[in-house]
C-alpha cells in the first residue's frame, strides 16, 4: 500500500467545509481571560438592550426620596434628586454603546457614540495606514508627518479644542473620538502593512499586476484584521473612558439622557452625604473598560497561538 | 591502526543518553516530543544528529542542559554526563555545569548575542562568573580564544557590538564563547544553517580543528546530510522523536539500514548528478506531529516495506551483528537497498531529453540595477551629499532558450534575487536591455501589457508566506485565472481542480486554508498559482530551500514534470549548488552583483573553473563522507555593495589571484573568456592556466537508486 | 611532547560537597582511582584517591554500625580530600618527562594538570605507559632490533646511514645508556622491510663497533 | 546617528508647524464668526462688522495665521511713519505698543476730526498734543495717517472721515465717532512669546500662562518621579515571574488601576484620605498660584491620582517588554552560559527590556497631560490643564490656542527626548 494514499485517506475523514464562524468565535472560549472579559462586556450590552424597552422606573423623574440606600424598591438606591439609580445606570449604557442621537435630537441611530467613534477612526486610520505602509516612500512620510502632528495633541486637549470650536453634541464627540483615534489605528495598520507587504503572496499579487487598492484591501487588510480587531476593542474602552471623563467635566454628551460620567459629576457634590451615586457609575465604567481590556488581551493571546 | 590499549575509564562516554523521553505539557494533556532516544558520545568525538524538522533534534540537545521551558520535562530515561546522571539536576548545580562543562551553540548568531552589550563583556563574563577570574585576565584569555577561532582583529572585536560584525564572525564569537571554559561537551544546534556556503565551510573547518585541539565531544545537530557527512564521526538519524539508526558516518552513507535513512539518501541530489542521469525519489507522506504518531513503528505509514508486524509492534533499537550500526527496524536485514524499486503509483518525471529548440525566450544584455542609498553624514541628510548606490546587479547578460532551465547560484547578497525581480518587473532596471518574447521588459510591471505579464510568473521561496493566509487554496489559484481572463468564469472551478490534481493534490484541498497545509503542499499550491495563467517563463526563487529534504525532492520532481508537460522555461535561483546542478541545463554563477561564470551546467562543475566557482564547489557539503574536496577558501568578508571593489569584484578575496604575474590587473575589468561557445568565464587568469587546476570534487560513483 | 598533548583531557571530576559514598561509587563506575575535586569553574580544590577514601578505623571506634553508615553518608568529600595546596600538580606546558619525574620522586600515581588554577586534564602513570608504548610502537608488524654501540658521537649516524642505504623504513627508534656497561649505548630500532632477520643482523653487525644484541619480529 | 537626530528635529519642527496650522484652522475657522460669540446673538450686523474690523478678522486666514504665529508688527511698520516700539506698563506689567517720535513714545487719537498725539510721560500717563502736521497726502484728495491707538492697534486714520466704530468696553458695546478706518491689532506672535489677549481675563495670555505651566510641570514632574521607579519595578517583577501568582496579582491590579478613570480615582482618594481618614486636605483651596510651594501637602492627592492611573499603564508595558525579552534567544544564551539568574536579569535583560517602555512612556506624556487636566479640575489645581478647561468652557480662543500649543510642545519635546533616550540605549541605532 502506498503511504501517500494512506495519508490522503486519513485526510478524507476531514469534512470539506469552510471554517465556520462558530469555530472562529469558539477560540474566544479557549482563553479564560477572554471569556471573563466577554462576559463582562456582554453583561453591559444586555443591560443596555433591556433598558431600551424597560427600566424599573423613569430614569429622569424624581419619584423617590432623596439619597436612599439600596432597598427592595430601589435596588441601587436613589440620588440627590430622588431618581432611581438602577434605572439611570441602565439608561447610561445606551448613549455609549447602543444609540447615537442625531443633531436636532429627534432621531437616533443604532450603535453608541463610542462604537461609531471607533469605527470612524478605524475607517480613517486603516485607509491612511495601509497607504503609508504599502506604498512607503513619500506617501508614507507625508501621512506619518500629519499623523504625528495629530498624535502630538493630548487627547483631552483635542477634545476640549474641538468642543470649544464646535460646541457639544453626540456627533462632535464621535468626531473627536475619530480624530484622536485615527492616528493610533493608522500607525498600527501601517506597521502591519509594512510587515505583511514583505510576504511573498504580496509579491505574487504584484506579479499579476494587481492594483494597489486591491493589494491593500484584499491582500493585506484581511491578514491585519486580527490585531486591528483587538486594538479596536481597546479603543472602545478608551472611548468609554473618555466619554466618561468628558461627562464628568460637564462637556460630554448633552442632556437629557444620563451618561455615567455626568452622573458622577452631578453626584460628587453630594459625596459627603451619599457615596453610592458616585460608586455605581464609576464601577460601571471600570468594569466595562476592564472587560474590554481582558477580552482584547485574551483574544490577542489566542490569535497569536492560533497563528503559530 | 592498532592503538595501545586504552584504559577502561577512557571508554566511559562523555555523554550517554539512554531511552530518553521528553514531554511537553500542553492544554489538555501532554505530548512526547522525543521518545526513546539513545546515544553516547565519547571524548573528542563528533556525533552528528540528522533528521527533518519536527523530529525532536533540538529538544534532545535542550534536554541535556535541562532547558525545556516551563512546560517541558524529562519523562523517562537517563542522561549521563561524565558518568553522572543529569536528569533532575537543577538550580545552582545545573548552572555550574552550563557554560563550564557543557556549552551550546545554536542557529542564529545574531539573535543569540545580546545586541546591547559589547562582545567583550559577553565573552568575559563566562570566565569571570565561572572561574572568578579578574577582568583583565579574562580579557587576555578572551582575545586569545578569539584568535584561536581565527577572528581578525580580535582585540578590537572585544569592543564592538554584535551588529557591527558579519554573520560568520558572530558565529565565531559564539563558538569562542562556548569554548572559553574548555567544556567537555559542546552541543551545536544547526550552527551553520543561517550562513552562506563559503562561510559555512570555513566554520566547519574551524569546528573540526578545534575539536582536535580541545578534544571536546561534540553533538552536532543538522538537517543537512552533506554537513553531517563532513563533520561527524558517528551519526544518529532521528525520525518523529525517535533515534531510528546510529552508525559510523562511513557505514551510514555506504549502507544505510533503516528504510527512512535509505529514503533520505534517495532524496538528495549529489553534487555532479543531474536530471538525465539520476532521479530523486521523495519519501511519500509527511512527518507525523508529536501528538499523532502511529502505533507500532513510527515510520510505517511512509515505509515501502511495511508489514503487519510493523503496524503492531514498536521495534527496538538493536545492533546489527558484526557492525557498529544500531537500527530501529524489525526487518532491516531483509531489506536490500540495491534492489529497491519505486512504488508503482509514485509518479516520476520523465528523463527523456527534450528536442532542441533554438528559440531564445529571454535575452538580457548589460542589465544594471542600482538602489539609491542615503549616507549618514550631515550633508546627506539635507540631500547635499554625494549620491550613493548599491550596485545590486551590474552588467548582467545572458540568454535563456525556450523550454530550458537556467540556474542562478550565488551567496546571499550576490544580486540573484534582484536580477529576478528586475526581470519580472517588481523593480525597474536602471540600465541595460532585457527582452522577453521580443518585448522590452526593463520597465516596471504596471507598464507592461497584461498578456505579457501572464506569460511571466514566479514561484517563491518561503512556503509559509507564499500563500495569503486569509483565502482558501481554491480562491488563490482562481485569482490569476480571473485576473488574466484565461477562461470563462464558469470553467474556472474545473480548471482549478485540474491544476490541483496536476500538483498531486486532490479536490478536498480546494476549500482548505493555508494553515491546514504542510510546507510542501503550500509550495505546490504556489506552483499551481504560478502556472494557472499558462506562463512561458516561470521564475523560481529558491523554491525548495525552505523545505525538508524529502519534500524538496517531491517539489523538484514536480517542477521537472511540469517543464516536461508544458515546455515551460524556468529560471531557478538557488544557493544550493547540488540542486542547481541537478535541475538546470545552464548555470550562471553570481558574486556581488556580477556574473562570474555562465555556461552549460556540466561545464560549470568541471575545470576550467572561475576561482569563485571553485571556492563554492569546494565549500558545498556533499552527502558522502568518501568524497574528496580540495580546500579552497575565500579570505575575508564580502565587501559592501555600495563601494564594491573595482575591476573584478572578487579581487579582495580571490584564492587564485597569485596565479597572475601581475595581481594588480585584477583592479581592472576582466575580459569575458570563452571556453566553449556558451561557456564564459569572467576572469583575468588565462584559460590555459585555469584548465590546469584539478577538479575540486571527486566522488566515487555509488548509485543508491540501483 | 608536552603534558598537554598527552594527558587525559576533560577528566572526571567531583564537586567538594559530594558525599564520599557518591565519590566511591563514581570512582568505580568510571574506573578511575583519582578524582580531582573542583569548584568555581573547574578550579582545583583538592584530590580524592582510593587511599584517601579509606578512613582510619580509629576515628569510627566510638560509633556503632548504624551510626557509621549515617556518619559516612553525611560526610562530604571536602572533609577528607587532600587539599589543593598539598596536591602535587603539573602545568600543562611541562614536558612529559618532567611529569614522570614528579611522579617518581613523590611516589604518586597521578598528577592533575593545571592551566593557571583550572584543571584541564589528568596525567597518570598509566598515561605515561601508554605514551611509552606509543613511543616504541610495539603493536605494528616489523623487525625489532636492539643494537649495542659505543657511547660516542657519530655512532647513531653510522647506523642511520646503513639503514638508509638498504632502503629500510624506520618506524621508530629509541636509545639509552647501557646500564651495565657505561661505555656503550643501547639503541632500539624498528624497521619495516622485506628482509630476513639474518640479513638485518649481518648488515648491522658489519658496522664497525656495533652489534645486534637482539632481533625479533613483532606483530 | 547624526542623520537620525537631524531627522527627528526636522520632523519635530514640521510637526509643530502642522499642529499650529491645525489648531488655528480648527479654532478660528471651525468656530465660525467669533464676533457672534463675543458680542452675543443679539448684536447687530453693523456692530459685528465694526468689531471684526477692530480684531483684524477681515484679513485672509493665512495672513491671520502668520500674524498669530510670527506677529504683524513688521506689516504695520512698513506703513507707519514712525518706528514702533514696545514698552512695559509699570502698573500692569503688560506690554504696550508705542511709536517712537523723536525719542518720545507716542500714540494717536482722533478727537472731533482732529488728530492728536498722546505722548507718554515718565509716570506712564500721557499728555495730549495736537498732531495735525502728521497727516500724509494720499491718492486724490485723501489725507491719512498710520499710527498707534491706545488699544495696541496700528490704525489708519483718514482725515475728515470720522468713522463710526463700536467699541467693546467693560460696560458693553459703545458707539464712538472719529474712529480709524483700518486696524492691525499689533502682536509679536506666538513664537516671540506673545499669545494675544485673553478675553476671559482681559490680560495677555502669556502672563497668565507662565505660573500655570510651572505648576503643572511641578505636578507632572512629581508624579513622574513617583511613578517611574515604582512602575518599572513592578513591571519587571511581574515580567520575570510570568504566569506565577505574583504576576497575576500585579497584572490584575494594574489593569484595574488603568481602567478606572482619573475622576473616579480622584474622588475616591478624596473620600478615603480627606473624609474618612482625614490625613490629607480634602478640598484644597489654592489661594494663589504659588500656594503649592507654601503647602506641598496639597500636592499629595493630585499626585496619588495621577500615579494610580499611570502606574498601571507603565507597569503593564514594562511587564510585556520584560516577558518578551526573557523569552529571547540572547537570554537563552546567557542562561546556557551558566550565568546566575539575577545576573541574567540585571545585566542582560533589563537594559533591553527598558527600551520599549521608555519610548512608550515618552509617547505617553500626552496621555499624562490628559490625566492632568482631569486631576486639576477635580482638585481645583491652578495648572495648565485647568486653564485649558476654563478657557474651553469660556470660549477664550487666544488662551486655548496658546495653552494647547504649550501642551503639544511639551508632548513633542518629550517624544524627542524619548527618541534620543532610545538611541542612547540601543547601540544598533547609535552606531547605525
Amino acid at each position: 500500500m502506498n503511504a501517500e494514499a494512506a495519508a490522503n485517506e486519513e485526510n478524507k475523514s476531514e469534512k470539506r467545509t469552510k471554517p465556520s464562524l462558530w469555530k472562529t468565535i469558539s477560540i474566544i472560549f479557549e482563553s479564560r481571560v477572554a471569556t471573563i472579559g466577554m462576559v463582562m462586556v456582554a453583561f453591559w450590552v444586555i443591560v443596555g438592550c433591556i433598558s431600551l424597552v424597560w427600566t424599573p422606573y423613569d430614569p429622569n423623574s424624581s419619584d423617590f426620596i432623596q439619597n436612599l440606600s439600596p432597598n427592595a424598591t430601589n435596588w441601587l438606591g436613589t440620588d440627590h434628586m430622588g431618581r432611581d439609580l438602577l434605572s439611570r445606570l441602565m439608561q447610561g449604557t445606551q448613549v455609549i454603546l447602543l444609540k447615537t442621537r442625531l443633531p436636532g435630537g429627534e432621531h437616533s441611530i443604532p450603535g453608541g457614540v463610542a462604537i461609531w467613534g471607533v469605527l470612524g477612526s478605524l475607517f480613517l486610520g486603516v485607509i491612511l495606514g495601509l497607504n503609508a505602509g504599502y506604498r512607503r516612500g513619500w506617501t508614507d512620510q507625508i501621512i506619518m508627518q500629519v499623523l504625528d502632528a495629530l498624535i502630538a495633541f493630548p487627547q483631552i486637549v483635542l477634545y476640549l479644542v474641538v468642543i470649544a470650536a464646535l460646541g457639544q453634541g453626540d456627533m462632535v464627540v464621535i468626531l473627536a473620538i475619530t480624530i484622536t483615534g485615527a492616528p493610533g489605528v493608522a500607525r498600527l495598520a501601517r506597521s502591519l502593512a509594512l510587515d505583511i507587504q514583505t510576504r511573498d503572496y504580496i509579491r505574487a499579487a504584484e506579479t499579476r499586476a494587481e492594483s494597489a487598492w486591491f493589494i491593500m484591501f484584499r491582500e493585506i487588510l484581511p491578514n491585519a484584521r486580527g490585531p486591528l480587531l483587538v486594538d479596536s476593542m481597546l479603543r472602545v474602552g478608551y472611548a468609554i473612558f473618555m466619554i466618561g471623563t468628558l461627562g464628568f467635566l460637564g462637556i460630554g454628551l448633552p442632556p437629557p439622557d444620563p451618561d455615567w460620567g455626568s452622573m458622577v459629576n452631578e453626584a460628587r457634590k453630594y459625596i459627603f452625604v451619599n457615596q453610592l451615586p458616585v460608586i455605581w457609575p464609576a464601577l460601571a465604567i471600570s468594569t466595562l473598560v476592564i472587560g474590554l481590556n481582558l477580552f482584547a488581551d485574551g483574544l490577542r493571546e489566542e490569535l497569536m497561538r492560533y497563528q503559530k | 591502526m592498532a592503538e595501545p590499549t586504552r584504559r577502561k575509564s577512557e571508554d566511559i562516554p562523555v555523554l550517554d543518553i539512554e531511552n530518553l523521553a521528553v514531554a511537553y505539557k500542553v492544554r489538555g494533556g501532554e505530548v512526547e516530543a522525543i521518545q526513546n532516544v539513545t546515544l553516547d558520545i565519547k571524548k573528542g568525538e563528533s556525533h552528528g544528529i540528522v533528521g527533518e524538522s519536527g523530529c525532536g533534534k533540538s529538544t534532545c540537545a535542550w534536554s541535556i542542559i535541562n532547558f525545556l521551558g516551563a512546560n517541558g520535562y524529562v519523562k523517562r530515561g537517563t542522561i549521563k554526563f561524565q558518568g553522572k546522571n543529569l536528569v533532575g539536576k537543577k538550580g545552582e548545580e545545573l548552572r555550574r555545569l552550563r557554560g563550564d562543562q557543557i556549552a551550546m551553540v545554536y542557529q542564529d548568531p545574531m539573535q543569540s548575542l545580546n545586541h546591547s552589550m559589547v562582545l567583550g563583556e559577553q565573552l568575559k563574563e563566562v570566565l569571570t562568573v565561572h572561574q572568578g577570574m579578574s577582568n583583565k585576565a579574562a580579557e587576555k584569555d578572551c582575545i586569545r580564544m578569539l584568535e584561536k577561532v581565527q577572528m581578525p582583529d580580535a582585540a578590537n572585536v572585544m569592543r564592538r557590538f554584535p551588529h557591527q560584525i558579519s554573520g560568520g564572525q558572530q558565529q565565531r564569537v559564539v563558538i569562542a564563547m562556548a569554548l572559553l571554559n574548555n567544556p567537555a561537551l559542546l552541543l551545536m544546534d544547526e550552527p551553520t544553517t543561517a550562513l552562506d556556503v563559503t562561510v559555512e565551510a570555513a566554520v566547519l573547518d574551524l569546528i573540526a580543528d578545534l575539536r582536535k585541539e580541545f578534544n571536546t565531544a561534540i553533538m552536532y545537530i543538522t538537517h543537512d546530510l552533506g554537513v553531517v557527512a563532513r563533520v561527524s564521526t558517528r551519526v544518529g538519524v532521528m525520525y518523529a522523536g525517535e533515534m531510528v539508526e546510529r552508525a559510523t558516518v562511513e557505514e551510514l552513507f555506504k549502507s544505510p539500514q533503516h528504510p527512512y535513512t535509505q529514503g533520505l539518501m534517495r532524496c538528495v541530489p549529489k553534487l555532479g548528478t543531474d536530471r538525465s542521469s539520476s532521479i530523486l525519489y521523495p519519501i511519500p507522506g509527511r512527518v507525523p506531529p508529536p501528538g499523532g504518531r502511529p502505533a507500532g513503528c513510527v515510520f510505517w505509514p511512509r515505509c515501502d516495506y511495511v508489514r503487519k508486524r510493523c503496524r503492531e509492534e514498536r521495534p527496538k533499537l538493536r545492533s546489527i551483528a558484526g557492525t557498529e550500526t544500531w537500527v530501529r527496524c524489525h526487518f532491516s536485514e531483509d531489506i536490500d537497498m540495491g534492489s529497491w524499486e519505486p512504488p508503482e503509483d509514485l509518479v516520476l518525471p520523465g528523463t527523456v531529453q527534450k528536442k532542441e529548440v533554438d528559440e531564445t525566450i529571454l535575452e538580457v544584455k548589460g542589465l544594471k540595477k542600482y538602489y539609491r542609498v542615503r549616507g549618514n553624514s550631515l550633508k546627506d541628510v539635507f540631500g547635499m551629499g554625494e549620491k550613493q548606490y548599491v550596485k545590486a546587479v551590474e552588467h548582467a547578460s545572458f540568454k535563456v532558450p525556450r523550454g530550458k532551465t537556467l540556474g542562478i547560484v550565488g551567496e546571499s547578497g550576490c544580486g540573484k534575487s534582484t536580477l529576478v525581480k528586475t526581470i519580472i518587473g517588481l523593480e525597474r532596471a536602471t540600465d541595460g536591455e532585457a527582452r522577453f518574447l521580443g518585448f522590452d521588459i526593463t520597465n516596471s510591471i504596471s507598464a507592461r501589457d497584461r498578456k505579457l505579464i501572464q506569460e511571466l510568473q514566479m514561484v517563491f521561496q518561503n512556503p509559509d508566506s507564499t500563500m495569503n493566509p486569509s483565502y482558501t487554496v481554491g480562491q488563490q489559484i482562481a485569482r490569476p485565472l480571473k485576473r488574466f481572463n484565461v477562461m470563462p468564469k464558469e470553467k474556472i472551478t474545473d480548471e482549478v481542480l485540474r491544476l490541483l490534481r496536476s500538483m498531486r493534490l486532490d479536490e478536498k484541498y480546494y476549500d482548505r486554508l493555508p494553515r491546514q497545509l504542510s510546507g510542501g503542499e503550500k509550495q505546490r499550491v504556489g506552483i499551481a498559482r504560478a502556472l494557472a495563467s499558462h506562463p512561458d517563463l516561470v521564475l523560481c526563487d529558491e523554491p525548495v530551500s525552505a523545505l525538508d529534504v524529502s519534500v524538496q525532492a517531491a517539489i523538484i520532481n514536480l517542477l521537472l514534470e511540469i517543464q516536461e508537460e508544458f515546455g515551460t522555461t524556468l529560471i531557478f535561483i538557488s544557493h544550493d549548488l547540488s540542486v542547481t546542478r541537478f535541475f538546470s541545463e545552464y548555470v550562471c554563477v553570481m558574486y556581488l552583483g556580477q556574473i562570474m561564470e555562465l555556461g552549460p551546467a556540466e561545464e560549470i562543475y568541471a575545470p576550467p573553473y572561475h576561482p569563485y566557482t571553485e571556492a563554492l564547489l569546494s565549500a558545498v557539503p556533499i552527502p558522502d563522507p568518501t568524497a574528496k574536496q580540495k580546500r579552497v577558501r575565500l579570505q575575508g568578508v564580502v565587501p559592501s555593495a555600495i563601494a564594491p571593489p573595482s575591476g573584478c569584484r572578487l579581487n579582495t578575496r580571490c584564492p587564485r589571484r597569485e596565479m597572475l604575474p601581475d595581481p594588480d590587473i585584477c583592479l581592472t575589468d576582466p575580459p569575458w573568456r570563452e571556453v566553449h561557445p556558451g561557456h564564459h568565464i569572467y576572469c583575468h587568469i588565462p584559460l590555459d592556466e585555469l584548465r590546469k587546476i584539478d577538479p575540486v570534487v571527486s566522488i566515487k560513483e555509488v548509485n543508491h537508486a540501483g | 611532547m608536552l603534558v598537554k598533548d598527552y594527558m587525559s583531557r576533560h577528566p572526571f571530576m567531583l564537586e567538594e560537597d559530594s558525599s564520599i559514598v557518591d565519590a566511591q561509587s563514581y570512582m568505580s563506575e568510571v574506573h578511575v582511582r583519582h578524582l580531582p575535586v573542583v569548584g568555581d569553574g573547574k578550579r582545583l580544590l583538592g584530590l580524592i584517591t582510593r587511599e584517601t577514601l579509606m578512613i582510619e578505623p580509629g576515628s569510627l571506634d566510638s560509633l556503632n554500625v548504624w551510626e557509621i553508615t549515617r556518619y559516612l553518608s553525611g560526610m562530604k568529600v571536602k572533609k577528607i580530600m587532600v587539599k589543593a595546596r598539598d596536591v602535587i600538580t603539573v602545568d600543562e606546558t611541562a614536558a612529559i618527562e618532567d611529569a614522570a619525574l614528579l611522579m617518581i620522586e613523590n611516589k604518586i600515581g597521578c598528577l592533575p594538570v593545571l592551566n593557571g588554577r583550572v584543571v584541564v586534564g589528568m596525567m597518570t602513570q598509566e598515561d605515561l605507559l601508554v605514551q611509552l608504548c606509543r613511543l616504541l610502537v610495539t603493536r605494528r608488524p616489523g623487525l625489532r632490533v636492539s643494537v649495542s654501540m659505543p657511547d660516542k658521537p657519530g655512532e647513531t649516524k653510522k647506523l642511520m646511514a646503513c639503514v638508509e642505504k638498504q632502503g629500510w623504513e624506520i618506524q621508530s627508534m629509541g636509545g639509552m645508556p647501557d646500564l651495565r656497561d657505561d661505555t656503550r649505548y643501547s639503541t632500539m630500532i624498528k624497521i619495516i622491510a622485506d628482509v630476513s632477520m639474518q640479513d638485518v643482523e649481518e648488515t648491522i653487525n658489519a658496522i664497525e663497533g656495533q652489534e645486534v644484541r637482539d632481533i625479533r619480529e613483532t606483530v | 546617528m547624526v542623520r537620525f537626530l537631524v531627522r527627528s528635529v526636522v520632523s519635530t519642527i514640521i510637526t509643530i508647524l502642522l499642529v499650529s496650522i491645525g489648531l488655528f484652522v480648527l479654532i478660528e475657522v471651525g468656530s465660525g464668526d467669533i464676533s457672534v460669540k463675543i458680542l452675543g446673538v443679539f448684536s447687530t450686523p453693523e456692530q459685528r462688522a465694526s468689531y471684526r474690523a477692530q480684531l483684524g478678522l477681515n484679513a485672509p486666514t493665512w495672513q491671520r495665521y502668520l500674524d498669530w504665529l510670527v506677529g504683524n508688527d513688521w506689516r504695520a511698520k512698513s506703513r507707519m511713519t514712525y518706528p514702533l516700539i514696545t514698552l512695559k506698563n509699570p502698573k500692569t506689567k503688560e506690554v504696550e505698543w508705542w511709536a517712537d517720535v523723536d525719542g518720545q513714545a507716542t500714540r494717536w487719537k482722533m478727537d472731533k476730526g482732529e488728530l492728536k498725539r498722546l505722548v507718554r510721560k515718565e509716570d506712564g500717563f500721557s499728555k495730549v498734543m495736537p498732531a495735525e502736521s502728521d497727516w500724509i497726502k494720499g491718492e486724490g484728495t485723501e489725507e491719512f495717517f498710520w499710527g498707534v491707538d491706545n488699544r495696541n492697534n496700528a490704525v489708519k486714520f483718514v482725515k475728515g472721515s470720522g468713522e463710526e466704530v463700536w467699541v467693546l468696553t467693560k460696560a458693553g458695546l459703545r458707539k464712538q465717532g472719529d474712529g480709524p478706518r483700518e486696524y492691525i491689532p499689533l502682536r509679536k506672535g506666538l513664537i516671540r512669546g506673545d499669545a494675544g489677549l485673553s478675553w476671559q481675563y482681559n490680560r495677555p495670555v502669556s502672563m497668565i500662562l507662565k505660573p500655570r505651566v510651572r505648576n503643572t510641570l511641578v505636578l507632572a514632574g512629581v508624579a513622574f518621579v513617583v511613578v517611574m521607579p515604582l512602575a518599572l519595578f513592578f513591571g519587571i517583577l511581574a515580567g520575570i515571574n510570568e504566569g506565577k501568582l505574583l504576576d497575576r496579582i500585579i497584572s490584575i491590579t494594574s489593569l484595574g488601576a488603568t481602567s478606572t478613570p482619573e475622576f473616579v480615582t480622584g474622588i475616591f482618594l478624596i473620600l478615603i484620605f480627606g473624609i474618612w481618614l482625614k490625613v490629607l486636605p480634602a478640598v484644597t483651596m489654592f489661594t494663589s498660584s504659588n500656594a503649592i510651594f507654601e503647602n506641598p501637602m496639597m500636592l499629595a492627592l493630585p499626585v496619588m491620582t495621577l500615579t494610580a492611573v499611570e502606574l498601571g499603564y507603565v507597569a503593564r508595558m514594562t511587564r510585556a517588554s520584560m516577558v518578551e525579552v526573557m523569552d529571547s534567544a540572547y537570554i537563552r544564551t546567557a542562561i546556557v552560559k551558566g550565568m546566575p539568574y539575577w545576573r541574567v536579569v540585571f545585566r542582560h535583560a533589563i537594559r533591553n527590556a527598558l527600551m520599549a517602555p521608555i519610548t512608550i512612556i515618552m509617547l505617553h506624556v500626552n496621555w499624562l497631560i490628559g490625566g492632568v487636566v482631569v486631576v486639576e479640575v477635580i482638585f481645583g489645581y491652578p495648572g495648565l490643564g485647568k486653564f485649558i478647561f476654563d478657557s474651553a468652557i469660556f470660549g477664550d480662543f487666544s488662551a486655548i490656542e496658546a495653552a494647547a500649543m504649550v501642551t503639544v510642545l511639551i508632548a513633542i519635546i518629550t517624544r524627542l527626548i524619548g527618541d534620543l533616550a532610545y538611541t542612547l540605549l540601543n547601540p544598533r541605532v547609535r552606531y547605525a
